[in-house]
Parts: C-alpha cells; sequence; structure tokens
C-alpha cells in the first residue's frame, strides 16, 4: 500500500502515560506517546529494547502484566471510541474483533495441552461476518481449515488435531497470526512477530502480513528493534525512546534524512547492503532510568549535539516535513 | 481515568506465623527451663483437670491435666521437642530422597524411571504399621527407628508427584537448551530441573508435617516409636482420644499446637517461596 | 451394591415368614443391640474359635456341657445336669438333662455329647486345648442316651471346669446327625446349635445376627425377638452408638467410663473378670544372680511401693479392687478365700517407708536401675495405664525405671525359647478369671511352662521343687479338704517367691443404654456377655432403679 | 501404547513377585499367630499341636516352597483367624473401601481445585490466606481426632447422624468428611501452585487477546494446565486411600481393606497378609498405570516411552 493512499484514520493515540508503581519507586516506562494508525497502513514501532514499545501495545489492548502497571493518562482513539475508558466487558468485546495482536515468541503463545483446531475455534466463533456461533463443530472445522490454508500452512487437514509442541516455530507463528485475524480486526498489532523466527522464515511471515493486510484493509502496528524489517515492512515509522516517540514518518524519508540524532545514529548501526561495510558506529552511553528522567531532552546525554537547552526542557514536537515530525530543538522546521 | 495512583501492597512480612515458629523453636530448645513441672511426673489425685479459666480447673496446672495428673503444658512443651526434631529430620530425610527419586526418574526415564516407579509402587502397597512393627521388632524403639519409619511412609508419594512434574519440564526449552550446551545430566537436575520443582516440593512439605507428627503417635504408639510417657504431641492427642466426651482439652490442646505449627509453616512457606522467586522478586 | 439388595431381599423374607410361624410369644419383641470391641475368628464352628470369641457370640447358639453357678460364679450344671468322678478318679460319668433339642428339631442326646468332645480333640481343630485333652482323655462311651462316660489317663480334678465356658470354651455340644448330614462346609454357613438364639446372618468384620428360640430353655428364654452383635473398634464409637440408641450396651474400658457415666448411661461391672499383675522374669537364672531383682525382699518393696488404691481410685475409675493373691478369686475351688483376703489386704498395702528401708537394706539407699515391658494383652487396653502409673509411683521411691513399650504380637514370641529379651526385666501381664487356679499356677511356675518364672530343667531350687511336688500332689488328689490346704500351700509359697505379684482384680465394663434395656446381672467372673443375653429383659420389665 | 501397557505388565508381574517375597520373609519377622491364638495358660503341648495345625511348623523354605506353589493356582492360602481363604476375605471387604473413595476424592476436588484457584488469582491477598487456612486445618488435624470429634458433634450432640457403620446414605456423610479434608488442603495447595505458574505465560495473554471472557481464560486455559500436578496427586491419594483409611475405618467401624490389613498384621495373619499385599499391589499397580496413561491424554507434549 502506498504511504499516500490515504485510509481514514483507525487508531489515534494521544498522551498515553502507563507506569509501573514498585515499592522501589515509579518506573514511567510510557510517558506521553501520541500517534496515529491509518487503514491499510503498516506504522513501524522502533527502538531499543526497554524502551516502552511493547508496553505501548498492551496499554492500548488494556492487558498490562499484573503487579504495578497501570494506564494513568492519555485518550486511545479506536474508530473515534476512546477505549481506556470501555468497561472490561466493551473491551472484551473489542479485543479480537476490532484489535487484534501478534505475540513475539510462538513457542509459548499456544496452549501446550489444547490442539490447534481447538484454539482457532475459539477465535473463529468471536467473527462478526457469517458468525458461526450456532453452527456445526464439522462445519467450524472447515472454517479453521481455511483459516490454516489462509496463513499458507501446509496440509491444514492433518495440523488441525496436532498439537503445539508438533509443530516449527514458524509454523506456530502463523497459527498465531491466522488466530489474530480469524476475529477480522480493523487493527493489528505486530509485537516484533518474527524476532524468534530464523530469517528465511521471517521473510515468509513479512511477505504473508503484507498479503494479508492488502487482502483485510487492515492497519499494522509493527513493532520492532530491526530496521532492516522496518525498512522492508513499513509505510511510516515511529522512533520510541525511553518512553516517548522521538521522531515519526515516511520509512523512505526517515531513512533518507533522519531530523533526530538518536535516529540517525540508529540507522548509523545498521549495515548496509549496498556500499562498502564500514566499521559500524555504536550509540555510547545508557538510556536514562526510566525512575528519575531529566528534565530535558532524554537523549541529550548521548547525544553528540547537545547544548544547554536541550538539558534545560523537553523540546516540542517540531514539524519538519510532510507528515515527518520530531523532537529536537535543532530540528529545522519546514 | 488515570485515578490516583496506588502503590501495590507487596505481601508484608507473616509477623504472626514467625512468632508462632519462634515460640515453637523456644519451647523446644529451652524445654527444661520453661516448663513449670516435669512431663512425666504423675499426681494421680488431680487427674483430668479442666483448664485453669475453667471452672473446675486449678491454677497450679495452666493449661489442666490428663488421666495420669500430669500437666498438659509442661508435656506441650517437652512435646514440641520431639515433635520439631520428628518432622524436621523425617521431611529432610523423605522428602529428601523422594526429591532425589523423583527428580532422576522424571529426568533419565527409560529403564531407570521404571525401575525406580516399580519401587514406588511397591512401597505405596506396604502398610506403615508392618514396617513399624518390623522396626520395633528388629531396631528397637528410639527416634532413628522412627525416622526410618516415617522416611519409607513419605518418601514414595514425594517421589511419585516430582517424577510427574519433572516429566513435563523436561519438555521445556531451558532444559534443551542446557543440554544443547552441553551440560552433564547431573548439573542440569541440579541446576535447571530442581530450582524449578522446589514450588512442589515446598507444597508437599507442608501437606505433609502434620502427617508427619500424626504417624510419630501411631507409630510410638505401636512401640515403634518413642516410647511412651515421654511426651510427644501426637501421643497426647491419641492418649486423649476416648475423653472427647467429657475431657476434651487432652486431645484438643495438642491438637490445636499442631495445627498452629502445620498453619504457620505454610504460610511462612508461601512467604518465602514468593520472597525467593525470581519472578516475582522485583514486585 | 449387590450386598444392599440381599439385604433388602432377606428383610422381606424374615417379615413374610415372621407373619407365617406360628404366633411368637407376645413377650418376646424388639432387637437386642451389643456393640463389641473384636469378634476376633467370627466363625460359629465351636472348633475353629478360641476362648474370647466363643464367649462373646458362640456361646450364643452353643450349650456347653457343663454350665456356670449363677450366684457364686465358678461351675454349675449345664447341657450335664450333674456329674461324678468313678472311685479311682478315672471316670467322670455325665448325666445330660433330658429334653434338650437342636434349632433344627432334633434331639440332644449322649451321642452328641461324645461327637462334640471328639470333635474338639479332632485333626482339624484349633481348640488351644486339643492337645491337652488328646493326652488326658482315653475313651470317650455313651451309656445310655442321657449319659456318657468319659475315661481319663490318670485322675483329672478339672475336666468338668475345662468343658464349661466358666473356664474353656472345649464344652460346646454341636448337632452329630445335622453335621454328618450336610458335612462341615455347610455347617460353618448354616450352623445349628441348641442354645436360646437361632443363628440368621453373619457379615464378616461388619455384624452377627441372631434371632431368639420361641421354645423355653433351660437357660432362660430370651425376652427380645433378635439379637445383633456389631463389631465397633473404635472405644468412643461403641459409646457414641450406646448415647444415640444405636446400640443397646457397648463393652468399654476405664478410659471412657467417665463421659458415658456422665452422659447419662449406665455402666456396668462384671466383677473378678481379669487380675492384673507384673511379673519378674528368669530371677534364678544364673546371669542374673547379682542384680537387684534376683533378691527376693526388693521384688517385695517394689510391690509395697505401690499405691494399689490410688490405681484402683484414679486409673480404674474405682472400678476395681484390691486382688487375692496370683490368679485366685473369690470363687476359685479348693481355696480359702477369706484367710487369703486378709492376707493379701496385708501383703498388698502401700508402704512406701518401708519399701525404702527394704532397698536400702539390700543394699540399693539411692534405688536402682529397672528395665519394664509395659504392655497389654488382647482386650484389656488399659493395662498399658496401670502399667505407667506403678512405673512412676517406682520413680517415686527412687528406682530408675526404662519402660519399653511392648505391642502384644511383638511380646508374645518373646517368651517362648530362651527369653532373651525378657531375663532380668519385669513386665505387666494378666491372668483371666477362672476357678481352676492350679491349671494357671502351672503355666506360670512348672519349670515346664513357657514362663518357668520359678526355675526351669536346668536350675530348679528348692521353691521350684516344692512347687512341682505340690503340682504333682493335686492333680490326683481326690479328697476335698486335702485339696484345699494343698492349693493354700501352693498360693502360699509362690506368693512369698514375690515373682508374680497382683496389682488388682479387674472388671469387665460395660456402657448400657437405660432406655433400650433393663436391670440385669453379669454372671460373676464371666467377662464376656454370651451367657447373659438371654437373661436380659426389656427396660419395662426391669427399669433400672434412679 | 499397546507396547507401553505390556512392558508395565510385565514389570508389574516382576514387583509382585519381590512384594510377595518380602513380604512371606518380613512378616514371620514380627511375630507368630500362634502366640496370639493361645490363652496365657497353655502348655507348650498345645502351642505344638496349633502350630502344626496351622501348619507353621515345616522349616520356613519349605513353607515358601507351598505358598508359592498354591500361589500360582491363585489359591493365596487361607487366613488364620478368619478361617477363609484370604482372597475371599479381601474381595469381602473391598467394594466398602472402594465405595468411600469416588466421594472422598469428589470432596477433595470439589472444594480443594476451585479454592485453589481462587487462592491463585487472589494471590497473597485475603481470600489466598483464608483458603490457605481452610486447607490446612484439614492437614493438620489428624484424622481419629477428627473422626472422634464430628462423631461426637454431629451424632451424639446434635443426632443428625449415625454414629458410625455401613448403611443408607447417612453413613456415609461423616467418614467421606474425615477421608476428604485432608485430600482438600493436598488438591488446593498444588492447584494453587500450578495455577500461578501457568497464569503469567504467553498463552494466557493471547486467550485474553483473542477477547475471551476471563472465566474462560482462567477455568478452561490456566486450570487445563494446572490438572498435570493435579492428577499426579490424584494418583498418590487414590493409593492412599486403597492402601486403606485404617484410621477412619476404624473410629467409622468401616469394615474395609484398611482394617483388614490393620488386623492381618496385628494378629500376625500370615496367609492373610500376604494376599492383601499383593492384591492390592496389583490395585495400586494398576492405578498408577492408569494414571500414567491419563497423563498423556492431559499433558500431549508427554509421549509414552
Amino acid at each position: 500500500m502506498t504511504p499516500d493512499a490515504k485510509g481514514e484514520t483507525v487508531l489515534e493515540v494521544r498522551d498515553l502515560h502507563t507506569h509501573f508503581f514498585l515499592r522501589r519507586g515509579v518506573v514511567k516506562a510510557v510517558d506521553g506517546v501520541s500517534f496515529s494508525l491509518r487503514r491499510g497502513e503498516v506504522l513501524g514501532l522502533v527502538g531499543e529494547s526497554g524502551c516502552g514499545k511493547s508496553l505501548t501495545a498492551l496499554s492500548l489492548m488494556r492487558l498490562l502484566p499484573k503487579g504495578g502497571a497501570q494506564t494513568i493518562k492519555g485518550e486511545v482513539l479506536l474508530g473515534g471510541e476512546n477505549i481506556l475508558e470501555c468497561t472490561p466487558a466493551e473491551m472484551r468485546e473489542i479485543r479480537g474483533r476490532r484489535i487484534s495482536m501478534v505475540l513475539q515468541d510462538p513457542q509459548t503463545s499456544l496452549n501446550p495441552v489444547f490442539a490447534i483446531g481447538d484454539q482457532l475455534r475459539e477465535a473463529l466463533l468471536r467473527r462478526k461476518r457469517a458468525p458461526l456461533t450456532r453452527a456445526p463443530h464439522a462445519e467450524v472445522m472447515k472454517e479453521a481449515v481455511a483459516a490454516l490454508r489462509r496463513v499458507e500452512i501446509a496440509a491444514p487437514e492433518q495440523r488441525i488435531s496436532q498439537y503445539p509442541h508438533q509443530m516449527s516455530g514458524g509454523m506456530k507463528q502463523r497459527v498465531v497470526g491466522a488466530i489474530a485475524i480469524s476475529g477480522e480486526p480493523g487493527v493489528l498489532i505486530a509485537d516484533e512477530p518474527t524476532t524468534a523466527l530464523d530469517v528465511t522464515i521471517q521473510l515468509q511471515y513479512l511477505k504473508l502480513l503484507k498479503r494479508l493486510q492488502a487482502e483485510t484493509g487492515m492497519a499494522i502496528l509493527f513493532i520492532t528493534h530491526d530496521f532492516g524489517v522496518v525498512g522492508r515492512m513499513c509505510d511510516r515509522v515511529a522512533v520510541m525512546y525511553a518512553g516517548r516517540i522521538v521522531e515519526c514518518g515516511p520509512v523512505r524519508r526517515i531513512f533518507e534524512a533522519p531530523q533526530h540524532p538518536y535516529t540517525r545514529a540508529l540507522i548509523a548501526s545498521v549495515p548496509k547492503m549496498t556500499g562498502p561495510v564500514g566499521r559500524l558506529t555504536t550509540i555510547e552511553g545508557q538510556p536514562p532510568s526510566l525512575m528519575d528522567l531529566p528534565v530535558g531532552c532524554r537523549f541529550a546525554s548521548r547525544c553528540s549535539l547537545v547544548e544547554q537547552r536541550c538539558l534545560d526542557a523537553y523540546p516540542g514536537t517540531v514539524r519538519v516535513g510532510d507528515e515527518h515530525t520530531a523532537d529536537c530543538w535543532k530540528a529545522t522546521p519546514a | 481515568m488515570g485515578s490516583k495512583a496506588r502503590v501495590r501492597r507487596t505481601a508484608r512480612v507473616p509477623w504472626i506465623p514467625i512468632a508462632i515458629i519462634s515460640v515453637i523453636v523456644i519451647m523446644a530448645l529451652f524445654a527444661p527451663l520453661l516448663a513449670p513441672y516435669s512431663p512425666i511426673d504423675q499426681t494421680l489425685r488431680d487427674k483430668l483437670l479442666p483448664p485453669a479459666w475453667m471452672t473446675g480447673g486449678s491454677d497450679k496446672y495452666f493449661l489442666g491435666t490428663d488421666a495420669f495428673g500430669r500437666d498438659i503444658l509442661s508435656r506441650l512443651i517437652y512435646g514440641a521437642r520431639v515433635s520439631l526434631m520428628v518432622a524436621v529430620l523425617a521431611l529432610t530425610v523423605g522428602g529428601g530422597v523422594g526429591l532425589a527419586v523423583g527428580i532422576v526418574a522424571g529426568y533419565v526415564g527409560g529403564a531407570v524411571d521404571s525401575v525406580l516407579m516399580r519401587l514406588v509402587d511397591a512401597a505405596f502397597t506396604f502398610p506403615a504399621i508392618l514396617f513399624a512393627l518390623l522396626l520395633s521388632v528388629t531396631m528397637g524403639q528410639g527416634l532413628g527407628t522412627l525416622v526410618i519409619a516415617i522416611t519409607l511412609l513419605l518418601w514414595a508419594s514425594f517421589a511419585r508427584v516430582i517424577r510427574g512434574e519433572v516429566l513435563s519440564l523436561r519438555q521445556r526449552d531451558f532444559v534443551a537448551l542446557a543440554r544443547v550446551r552441553g551440560c552433564s545430566a547431573p548439573r542440569i537436575m541440579l541446576t535447571h530441573i530442581l530450582p524449578n520443582v522446589l514450588n512442589t516440593f515446598m507444597v508437599l512439605v507442608t501437606l505433609n508435617i502434620g502427617v508427619v507428627i500424626i504417624a510419630e503417635a501411631t507409630l510410638s504408639f505401636l512401640g515403634a516409636g518413642i516410647p511412651p510417657p515421654t511426651p510427644t504431641w501426637g501421643l497426647m492427642i491419641s492418649e486423649g482420644r476416648g475423653r472427647i466426651a467429657d475431657a476434651w482439652w487432652v486431645a484438643l490442646i495438642p491438637g490445636i499446637a499442631i495445627t498452629l505449627m502445620v498453619l504457620s509453616v505454610n504460610l511462612f512457606g508461601d512467604w518465602l517461596r514468593d520472597r525467593l522467586d525470581p519472578r516475582l522478586r522485583q514486585l | 451394591m449387590f450386598r444392599k439388595v440381599a439385604r433388602v431381599f432377606a428383610l422381606a423374607v424374615v417379615l413374610v415368614a415372621g407373619a407365617s410361624v406360628p404366633s411368637r410369644a407376645q413377650d418376646q419383641k424388639g432387637t437386642l443391640v451389643f456393640a463389641v470391641e473384636s469378634l476376633s475368628a467370627q466363625t460359629l464352628d465351636p472348633i475353629l474359635e478360641g476362648r474370647p470369641g466363643n464367649a462373646v457370640y458362640q456361646a450364643v447358639m452353643y450349650d456347653s456341657l457343663v454350665g456356670f453357678d449363677l450366684e457364686k460364679g465358678g461351675i454349675g450344671p449345664g447341657v450335664a445336669e450333674r456329674w461324678e468322678l468313678s472311685a479311682d478318679g478315672l471316670t467322670w460319668t455325665f448325666f445330660i438333662r433330658p429334653g434338650q433339642t437342636f434349632h433344627n428339631g432334633d434331639k440332644l442326646t449322649a451321642h452328641d455329647v461324645k461327637f462334640s468332645l471328639e470333635r474338639q480333640m479332632g485333626p482339624g481343630s484349633l481348640a488351644s486345648a486339643a492337645a491337652s485333652m488328646r493326652r488326658t482323655i482315653k475313651n470317650i462311651e455313651v451309656v445310655d442316651d442321657l449319659t456318657v462316660k468319659v475315661q481319663t489317663t490318670s485322675p483329672q480334678i478339672g475336666l468338668p471346669a475345662g468343658l464349661s465356658r466358666a473356664v474353656a470354651p472345649e464344652g460346646a455340644i454341636m448337632p452329630k446327625a445335622y453335621i454328618e448330614r450336610v458335612g462341615e462346609e455347610e455347617f460353618r454357613k448354616k450352623p445349628i446349635g441348641s442354645g436360646p438364639w437361632k443363628f440368621v446372618r453373619n457379615v464378616p468384620g461388619d455384624r452377627i445376627e441372631f434371632t431368639a428360640v420361641t421354645t423355653p430353655h433351660w437357660r432362660g428364654r430370651p425376652h427380645f425377638k433378635d439379637l445383633h452383635l456389631l463389631l465397633v473398634p473404635e472405644e468412643s464409637t461403641r459409646v457414641a452408638m450406646v448415647r444415640t440408641g444405636e446400640a443397646a450396651i457397648a463393652s468399654i474400658g476405664p478410659e471412657t467410663m467417665l463421659g458415658a457415666s456422665r452422659a447419662g448411661l449406665e455402666v456396668l461391672s462384671v466383677p473378678g473378670t481379669m487380675q492384673a499383675v507384673f511379673q519378674f522374669w528368669g530371677t534364678y537364672k544364673p546371669e542374673v544372680k547379682d542384680s537387684p531383682i534376683a533378691k527376693a525382699r526388693v521384688r517385695q518393696a517394689l510391690s509395697l511401693a505401690i499405691d494399689r488404691k490410688q490405681v484402683i481410685e484414679h486409673v480404674m475409675n474405682g472400678r476395681a479392687r484390691m486382688p487375692y493373691p496370683f490368679a485366685t478369686f473369690g470363687y476359685t475351688d479348693y481355696f480359702s478365700a477369706d484367710r487369703w483376703e486378709k492376707w493379701a489386704a496385708e501383703a498388698y498395702r502401700y508402704d512406701p517407708v518401708l519399701a525404702k528401708k527394704i532397698l536400702a537394706e539390700e543394699g540399693y539407699p539411692n534405688g536402682f536401675e529397672l528395665k519394664f515391658a509395659n504392655t497389654a494383652l488382647p482386650g484389656t487396653q488399659f493395662m498399658v495405664d496401670i502399667g505407667t502409673a506403678i512405673a512412676d509411683m517406682w520413680t517415686k521411691v527412687g528406682v530408675k525405671v526404662t519402660i519399653k513399650h511392648y505391642e502384644w504380637g511383638s511380646f508374645a514370641p518373646m517368651e517362648r525359647g530362651d527369653q532373651a529379651g525378657l531375663i532380668g526385666w519385669a513386665s505387666m501381664y494378666r491372668t483371666a478369671g477362672r476357678p481352676d487356679a492350679p491349671w494357671r499356677y502351672d503355666g506360670a511356675f512348672s519349670p515346664e511352662s513357657i514362663q518357668r518364672l520359678l526355675g526351669d530343667k536346668e536350675n530348679c531350687q528348692e521353691i521350684c521343687q516344692d512347687f512341682v511336688k505340690t503340682s504333682r500332689a493335686l492333680g490326683s488328689e481326690l479328697d476335698k479338704t486335702k485339696r484345699t490346704a494343698l492349693t493354700d500351700h501352693m498360693v502360699e509359697l509362690t506368693a512369698n517367691s514375690w515373682t508374680v505379684i497382683p496389682i488388682l482384680e479387674g472388671m469387665g465394663y460395660y456402657a448400657i443404654n437405660t432406655k433400650k434395656v433393663g436391670q440385669f446381672a453379669p454372671i460373676t467372673g464371666r467377662h464376656e456377655l454370651g451367657d447373659v443375653f438371654e437373661r436380659i429383659p426389656r427396660p419395662e420389665q426391669k427399669p433400672w432403679k434412679k | 501404547m499397546k507396547r507401553y501397557i505390556a512392558r508395565r505388565l510385565m514389570q508389574g508381574a516382576v514387583l509382585l513377585c519381590m512384594v510377595a517375597t518380602i513380604v512371606f520373609f518380613l512378616g514371620r519377622l514380627t511375630g507368630n499367630p500362634v502366640d496370639l491364638m493361645l490363652p496365657e495358660d497353655a502348655t507348650a503341648e498345645d502351642r505344638a499341636a496349633l502350630t502344626q495345625t496351622l501348619g507353621l511348623d515345616g522349616p520356613i523354605l519349605d513353607q515358601f516352597a507351598i505358598f508359592v506353589g498354591k500361589a500360582i493356582h491363585g489359591d493365596l492360602g487361607t487366613s488364620i483367624r478368619m478361617k477363609q481363604p484370604a482372597v475371599d476375605a479381601f474381595f469381602d471387604r473391598l467394594p466398602n473401601t472402594l465405595v468411600l473413595i469416588p466421594w472422598a476424592i469428589l470432596l477433595g476436588m470439589l472444594l480443594g481445585i476451585p479454592l485453589g484457584v481462587v487462592a491463585a488469582l487472589h494471590r497473597g491477598g485475603l481470600l489466598d490466606r483464608a483458603a490457605g487456612t481452610v486447607a490446612v486445618l484439614g492437614v493438620a488435624m489428624p484424622s481419629f481426632w477428627l473422626g472422634i470429634l464430628l462423631i461426637f458433634v454431629f451424632s451424639v450432640e446434635l443426632g443428625w447422624l449415625p454414629s458410625g457403620r455401613m448403611g443408607g446414605p447417612a453413613h456415609y456423610v461423616l467418614p467421606v468428611i474425615t477421608l476428604g479434608t485432608f485430600l482438600v488442603a493436598g488438591f488446593m495447595r498444588i492447584t494453587r501452585s500450578a495455577m500461578l505458574e501457568v497464569m503469567e505465560s504467553e498463552f494466557v495473554k493471547l486467550a485474553r487477546i483473542k477477547g475471551l471472557s476471563e472465566a474462560v481464560v482462567i477455568w478452561k486455559h490456566c486450570l487445563r494446565n494446572a490438572l498435570i500436578p493435579v492428577l499426579t496427586l490424584w494418583g498418590v491419594f487414590v493409593g492412599n486411600l486403597i492402601t486403606g483409611a485404617i484410621v477412619t475405618e476404624t473410629v467409622f467401624a468401616w469394615p474395609g481393606i484398611g482394617r483388614l490389613t490393620y488386623e492381618a498384621v496385628i494378629y500376625r495373619d500370615f496367609p492373610l497378609l500376604q494376599a492383601v499385599i499383593i492384591l492390592k499391589s496389583i490395585l495400586i499397580l494398576s492405578i498408577n498405570l492408569a494414571v500414567d496413561i491419563l497423563y498423556a491424554y492431559v499433558d500431549p507434549r508427554i509421549r509414552l516411552a
């Protein structure tokens, strides 16, 4: 889908705050994240691990882990409705049907003691179109086989009655994918779906996601730390650092003219396919502790262009191009 | 939305169970100093007196007396010594053996597993009473016989449950990874399997404390354990069981003592395990 | 499930049968339910059951050749009205009471008596006295339908007693014709006897059911229609069943006695059923020569250190009495009971001061180490409590007692062979209530006996020889006064040996629901109620006083 | 699967022979039935006669040969005390024990497992500790004490229930409660710790992502995984109940095989003891085999080697 094919916005996240309240203090893991996602578009959410991208996804699904995590501020507009204010019952209606998610590790995403068919059936029964709730078991199983075939799994008729441990990682991730889309959600969050897969399977999985998106027109929020995947997969990309999105824009512009020093450093550390392979640069220093975040720009301590104002106050969001923003004092507005 | 953030109440340190356990341990260690009377000294005239605060009770005997006029409080204090020792020894030995057999059988599998599991089956069928009589005839009375008898009782159920646990653990990735890294089987069992079954092991230990103390009573009664009149909690209960109608305190007081001990060990065990469990430590 | 269906079906049959049976006398109605601690072998064939089992449930349906003297205890007329000994003392003649019938209507004759005695001595019999009977009985001759002669190899004064339940079960009379017709297997499934109750059903490990004989019976016509004996091993459950009325009578021990009486149940005690004693093993053995218990005066001191009244008052809740000398009771035959009662009262008094003085004189001013085996024979669990109490009393006079507790099954084998585990030990023991003292004295003191308390073949000093002489004389002495003199002498020498020392004369104890049964009197010395059920009235017939 | 069962049965047979031999010899170490049957004043002559009648007189190896010879044909000898074939005595009483077990296990599971789940859901909270206390009470109270207390309260004082013995449904209530309370604690604790383990895993997150209701997530996805250790404990408990709820059967005068075993040991009734232990081994082996086979269904990852 070309970036300018502007579908209407399906997901709007405004100033999302999700913090961990621990005995030792408050961890501001997601500290004011805002972005929007359009129909048929793939938005990449990139950043080093621990920058809060997975937690952002969980906050959207309102599936925060027990023990202290809580979304305390911001809005998540799904089709215009702020799902943060939904009751648990309403949220259950939304999950799987309007927003769904694929997890990182296929090994543990499927229940080891239930057959694939059974786990698929649960998801299929929830779809609105041609509801199967009263359909006889045989017909539901036929749908399940179709769902497996749709995610390009060979010999789905046998696979239906098999258990997770009898399948390879890649195949399992496809089943998880089938489960995720069987409710025909408008938005699919893919939380590093290919990280646990080896490279060849990775490529196939990405192509599969692309094909499924083309068929259904769903929007995908693709979370990864791998820029290579971003280049191939995403229309737009948002770079996250220490709980905030520091730069967001069309993928080609980000690759060619990254405006935020952190983005620039990230791209520099990715080996290029084309041209000579020089020494790869690394980013010195450590991301700031999420317990006592600096007042100013959070990348200041590691930024080569750091100035006094970077330390004094957090830079606002600067529009540096068509749909391209960066949070940096040095960014030159368009 | 985003109501005032409330700090997650992490598990408070369980003071009451810790207090109860320490009281019991102190009773066991300093019995001679604490007990007002000798536990086996009889005064038949003062038999079956209710606790002091009840009608008919005398403040000479705070918790009342048993059928031989022995002071229940002193017997409770001295009894703690034996019951605690038996519980600790039998559970460590019996539980340990069961744990080892369970892990080896579950992990190694094949012939070793079959042989060990059939031994477990055999141990299940042997009535404890037969063991007790055998040991009382061959080895005579005393703590050693008692601990061995109870160990023979315990290890089988430990082994069976732990093996079940290890069977599914063996399939997990971190075990496969360890094997790939070339770890030797004993190392894997010790460093990877053992920590993961400690959870269930703790459950079994707390489950069996009550069983061990009561088994000690039955065995002593049959002459295989500590011979009466040396007081143990289990024996005090079985001595009082006939009198529940008229002198209920003779059996009830040791019963409560055992219940408190098992309860506090359970609660303390749970809290301790939560503190030690890496996954939950940071909360 | 099958069991339940069978029970319902059986009930139905009984009801129908009940209706059609000739009209039962109006005064036999209701079911007497008795909860008992053990039904031991729970088999209805007299040659397969021991003494306790016979006395609890077999006595109900089988009569014994010799019966009870209901007033004084001891033996009395039974199936045989009277019996006499020939001049040479070698032939006993029994005269059968006429008009006795078995439950299937067959007449009871001398043939049945001969058949029964021979069957008790037969190869398949587990009767404990089978071997002694085979040795002593030469021949049994049927004179006529109501007379039978028993020739013995040597004079057997105690033979009639041995054939009465007062002493042993071997006197049970079995139906000869019926057994020969249906065979032993069928007899054991559907047994018949001549007693006041007929067999109905035996459920192993659970209960035995009888129903009353409608025709009059010399032991008495039962007041109840049915009798159910329920096996309830736990004492407190038995008491609970009597309190809820599920059972009318239950056998209990001192432990639940207080609770039962406080709950308004009647506690009945059967006098003279047993003697709790403690005894010293192998006091004459060379390897024990210099140990304290080898000295009679030290053993006597240990007896003086025991406050028997306190044990009776507190351990037995007052339901016991001061003992006669070892294995003798008020009802012992050929025995001057009054003289010995006074003797025992003085000899077995509580005198700790004298006890300490004797110990000092014997060279143990600050006591000595005593090894004491505490155990309880089946049916009298309270022996352990008595042992615990007296051990404590010994410690009060400075004796350091190490108690070793034995379950009876582990203790019994140690008596046999070289008694290695017992030599030099004191231990609890018991003797059952029996009128014939000599049999029990032989069992304890004769050098050939199992216990060999006075001496064995190798070292049988002067007391031991004196005992052997007296015992042999008693065996053939027919004259009553001479027998009494010999018995008194035997009692005297063994009592002064202080090897077996009685602690108290115990009783059989029962909890009774007075709304279910009327007042009844047990047979003195007869712990079990097998011979009493038919005399137990209904509450309205003979209400308990109060 | 067939091969696995065959191998297990063969192992079972070997074990049975081993158990029978051990019991034969060890049993005789504990004493002699003759001592228990003879009155105190029996003469040595009576003892010899009785020993001979019971066939206990020959050298022990001959006796063992006779025992093995008869055992092969299924005759495990006649009980000395009960004078009936030991096998009959066992099967006479077996239904009485078996009839109690399902109810006790049911009570244990119906109370224990939900309590375990609730405790896990409210980890560390009041409910968790309350459930823990209830469960622990079951473990801490000795069964004979509990049994007598129940009789005293419900039958004597309140008169609602019969105080003992077999009979109508009312007779089952107190014994089942006495047996069941201990099991409740076991099931509760095992379920709780298993649930805690499972609730944090990824597939539970996926289940919620599917939009399944919380009840389905907990009671289907989580609980199903927690049933694996529960099954093991189930096998252990059934084994224990078969081996003999001696104490409960004694307190409630319930003629089960628990008390039969106790009497066989106490009265040194060797043939009965041997028969009871052999037949019980068969029962225990089959139960444990059933549990191991059930494993494969409950946990597909476990392949029957």
